[in-house]
């Protein structure tokens, strides 16, 4: 049914959505699955899950490590592919990939389309891909049946944003704050402002990503956005707690619709 | 070239996060108007004829023109630039630009760590704040410039991700970029990256060209046979190449890394030899080292500014036209033709620009006394001096340097 | 100055052993005929603009101006000529006489290493053999230099009688000549040394005096108030301060080396303050340090260079007609003064250098904004890596010493 | 009666004669004291003593290094004129001083003629002092009745020793071979024509010097010179063989007159 209807109709069971990363391959395909199992688990809404790339620029330290790790363990494209037709045959929540363009470019782009949209990944996020760069591959993406996920940030002004919303699908992923993922977020009169603006921009669903770690920032973000994106802080909590930390989290970050 | 668009035939492009978006476009607004101010070049040739030592002489290389006994030899010294290389005229270009976007800050990446002495340089002489990104292989193999940064007022933060080298530090400098584009600056060292740095910076490094044009042709009234320039990123081959573009009497010889050989896997020849490939990274496409699954390789050369994985589009695509001609030089000859050069004529060239000694060495001796080649000396070796003394397994600089270490350890 | 007559004033002459009396007469010869060919200057100047970077440039120092708030200073870029020092100047014009007296080898002293360096380039270039004097506590500290000298192709002896520094070094020069001088010419480094040196030295170190005048007149169209020097043999000085003798509207400012102070007996101070004396030592006579039974005193300079216990009898002549006021520095004054001028200009002199810029930095607040002030930066501080790192006890510098020290000694 | 008159008188009974040398206050003077004793029981002819100096230019590395260490053991110049005077009160063969102009120029040449006179002392030897720079101080030599003592070397012209001939008084010392003190000399055919050319310009007696170590170099010298001079090869002996060695050995050097 596409992303955007499922974000619309989930929204009415929950105050705000959750997304979930994981970079694939780490700490192990295996893992991952856990992982994946426990935010299931958990109830999260929507899971992005990045083809580790060795030049991950958009990324912080504990990302960046991750993308590194996956490829010295020998990850392959063609094992994400697999690992994502198991697992969107196994869970019925939708799925992303997140990459960096260079993957996808060396694959084959269509070839890429055609393998994604076979294992039934339904949107994709390309942090370095503008729509300058990626106007024939987004219309490719959509043709294909699979959301370009476009990306707004606060510097985007109100007309670009517009732009980039002409180009994308399923929802937006607007960048909460400058920088890289990993690092804290504080959300003040200037994000909201942000926001606003975003909305004014696209009649799409919102993301904020970057920095959102706990359930005060979702009931922050609830009303605002449509989901909350944890990144960086499941892969932290993982090495610090286990797998097994990972639902009871995710359960706490549930806010009411109310 | 057309400054404004961002391809080379299909190679360049501007592949960057969206929060980058505006200050690309405030970059881009800032050179073209540069590029449209006479004033603006006045002002470069200027700053670089009293801070610099523009023009840079062109040295005819008397002794290994007679030891090879073919062409004659001609040096382009961009050696005698402030900070010993060329990678100065790119710096003080864009810290001029720097001072109309009013920012207050610059980064940078470096590899041989030229190209982070000559940002904070700029930046102590401008009055900015200033950050080097340098691999964490390099900061170890070019101490000295990680020592003169420091002094100069720079900070220096060692990059320990990925290959530990120039292109994790690349990306490093894009990571603080994408926090502090408000304030700062990021000085691109190289003719690579998004649009418009490989313009901008190809702009800026045109001095050196249009300079040797001048220079050989008021010395000889003709053009020379061959230009030989190193290509890491491919800046100052693209500046010296653009004094002779389009013109057949010339042919223009681009030299990459052949580290332990082209079969070795251990080199940095992106252009050279079958190990490159098209792909888009550090926001350009262009002809990268990287495997099957388009992750980039570890490359290697002894020269820390050649040791890079991608090569600039502009000449990606001059190379795709035929218009310039690549070739690789491994270590052990880079050392081969350093000493000769160093004995013979006095000068030390740096590591990276070595290589262009190296294939213009190969071919002189079969050129006929009436050619000439010039052979760009992007800089000087003074850097080297660990890798150098590494090189000749020099025991009394061991020694020194054993005694030095305990005098410090006590 | 009469350059056929040894003295200046009662300063100089020529104490020589008679072995090299002969030797003297042809080098007198050689030197005259070079002086009364104008062609021997034309292909001096062109040597020197085409093998380095002459004419070198004169940099306005905008933020020093600011940060002191007085006189404009200026600053004559010898460091950027080829080898880094304004000891090329003179070496390069020495190579051409020995080119012209027919001999195979140079020696030389060196105490800074940079006359050593720019000396095995010369030879290198001249293709002849060279051999290199200097001091085993100047190896210590410069030790780059001595690294750089071997790689050009020469013979680096070190020197452990007397001091063990630049005046030990320059009578083991004098030993290697009486033995082979049929063959061989001894490059003296200085202004120094028994006549035709000083006036030798002093003609091919003029063209920075000339070169600078025309630069600063064709900016200013006026002169300077005043022209800063450091003073080790004197060299540099005698050639910047030739472009101005006797105009009475530019004061000439000397500094001599003031090692831990004047009154320490730490220090190379000949003219200023109250410890030196006349003397004949080392073929010449001038004010030396000296004890009252004429035993030459160990003198003591942070900079190689200006640690030498003589000084050109050209200058102690000129201080003693007044023309020139002596000033010291001492080696925190020139940390200091090194520090500033790398992080607000990012300039980096020469330890030696350094001297003269204190000095000026010690003045120009007091001057006015329309007089303007010249400080010659004869040499870049690269060679200084070692001694810089250690007066400001680098934590980093000394951590890669040291692991180098391990990975050298397994 | 002069050092002239004293050298042709002791040429008589001898073939050539023996001047040795000794660095003042090396080991110590009164190890100089000793070694004299030794020398003039083995029937040197003529001492010249060298008052040390701190640059001493024309000496090889044996009489630098014996220079450094008698200043580091504080000799002082005035303690060589008490020496002196003592020594020359004890033995009846000629004394000259060696130093370079320095010392004699430090302490005032015309004080320092006077307290040589004083003390005995019948000759001066400056090996940094051409009469170009000399003139005026030998003359005051020679009117003080000091001999001044002119050098010859192989570079010398005939013109020009006999220019330094006119300065010159006593004997002249003529240099074996070019180099410093103390290395090795080789008497060929170019010596011979040197000795001859020295010879002829002039009447003085002649001393050779530099590197005269033996017998047989004292044999090849006579009827060619009048002096041979034994330099750094006493120091080396007193250091390998101690002082008692010295006797024997000078005595060894008498060659006959037939
Ligand atoms: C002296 C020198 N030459 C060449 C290079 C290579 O860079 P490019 O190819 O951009 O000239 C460097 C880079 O650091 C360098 O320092
Ligand atoms: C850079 C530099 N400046 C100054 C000096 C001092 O010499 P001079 O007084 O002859 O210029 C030296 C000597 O080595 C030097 O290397």
């Amino acid at each position: 049914m596409g992303l955007e209807n499922y974000i619309k109709k989930s929204l009415k069971n929950r105050g705000i959505l959750v997304m979930t990363h994981i970079v694939l391959g780490y700490p192990s395909l295996s893992a991952n699955e856990e992982i994946i199992g426990e935010m299931i688990a958990g109830g999260v809404n929507l899971i992005e899950m990045q083809i580790p790339f060795s030049e991950p620029v958009a990324d912080g330290p504990v990302i960046v490590k991750a993308n590194q790790s996956a490829i010295a363990k020998g990850i392959r494209v063609s094992s994400c592919f697999d690992f994502a037709a198991r697992i969107t045959r196994k869970y019925d929540i939708p799925f992303l990939f997140m990459t960096y363009y260079n993957i996808i470019f060396k694959y084959g782009p269509e070839n890429f389309l055609k393998k994604t949209k076979g294992c039934g990944i339904q949107g994709l996020i390309i942090p370095d891909l503008p729509p300058e760069e990626g106007e024939d591959f987004f219309a490719a993406c959509r043709s294909h049946g699979i959301d370009p996920i476009m990306i707004f940030s606060p510097t985007s002004s109100l007309e670009r944003m517009k732009y980039l919303s002409g180009h994308g699908q399923g929802f937006i992923y607007c960048i909460a704050r400058r920088g890289v993922t990993g690092h804290q977020t504080s959300f003040d009169k200037e994000f909201n402002t942000y926001i606003q603006r975003c909305r004014e921009a696209t009649t799409l669903p919102l993301a904020v990503g970057f920095g959102i770690k706990s359930k005060e920032d979702m009931a922050y973000l609830k009303g605002k956005a449509d989901i909350g994106v944890i990144g960086t802080k499941t892969i932290k909590l993982v090495e610090q707690k286990g797998v097994q930390a990972v639902s009871p989290f995710m359960r706490s970050l549930n806010v009411l619709v109310l | 070239m057309n400054y404004k668009q961002p391809y080379y035939g299909k190679w360049g492009g501007c592949y960057i996060p969206e929060i980058l978006h505006e200050t690309f476009q405030e970059l881009s607004q800032a050179f073209i108007s540069a590029r449209n101010d006479p004033l603006f070049w006045t002002e470069f040739q200027e700053l670089m004829s009293t801070y610099s030592c523009r023009p840079t002489p062109l040295t005819y290389a008397d002794n290994l023109s007679r030891h090879f006994g073919g062409a004659e030899i001609f040096i382009k010294r961009e050696d005698l630039n402030h900070t010993g290389a060329h990678k100065a005229n790119n710096v003080m270009g864009q810290g001029l630009l720097v001072k109309r976007m009013n920012k207050k800050r610059v980064i940078a990446e470096t590899g041989a760590g030229q190209h982070g002495v000559a940002t904070a340089t700029m930046a102590a002489k401008f009055g900015l704040e200033c950050t080097i990104y340098m691999g964490e292989e390099d900061v170890h193999r070019q101490r000295p410039n990680v020592f003169w940064m420091q002094k100069l007022g720079a900070e220096v933060i060692t990059v320990s991700s990925g290959s530990r080298i120039l292109k994790d530090a690349i990306n490093e400098a894009f990571r603080d970029w994408v926090s502090n584009m408000a304030d700062t600056h990021y000085v691109m060292g190289t003719v690579c990256g998004p649009h418009p740095f490989p313009a901008m910076v190809a702009w800026f490094q045109s001095i050196i060209g249009q300079e040797t044009r001048e220079q050989f042709m008021a010395l000889k009234n003709t053009l020379p046979a061959r230009v030989y320039a190193c290509v890491g990123g491919g800046s100052n081959a693209t500046g010296i190449f653009q004094g002779f573009l389009n013109e057949p009497a010339v042919e223009l010889v681009g030299i990459e890394a052949g580290g332990r050989g082209l079969n070795s896997g251990a080199h940095a020849s992106r252009l050279t030899g079958k190990d490159g490939s098209a792909g888009v990274a550090q926001g350009y496409k262009t002809m990268f080292l990287q495997d099957d699954n388009g992750q980039m390789k570890t490359t290697h050369s002894v020269a820390a500014g050649l040791d890079y994985v991608g090569v600039s589009p502009i000449l990606t695509d001059l190379w795709q036209q035929g218009k310039i001609r690549f070739e690789a030089a491994t270590d052990r000859e880079v050392m081969e033709a350093l000493k000769l050069t160093m004995t013979r004529e006095g000068l030390i060239p740096a590591l990276e620009s070595s290589h262009a000694f190296v294939q213009a060495f190969k071919e002189v001796g079969s050129m006929t006394p009436e050619e000439a080649v010039i052979i760009n000396m992007s800089g000087r070796g003074d850097k080297d001096i660990f890798t150098i003394a590494d090189a000749f397994a020099d025991p009394s600089w061991k020694k020194f340097i054993i005694s030095k270490g305990e005098e410090y350890g006590a």
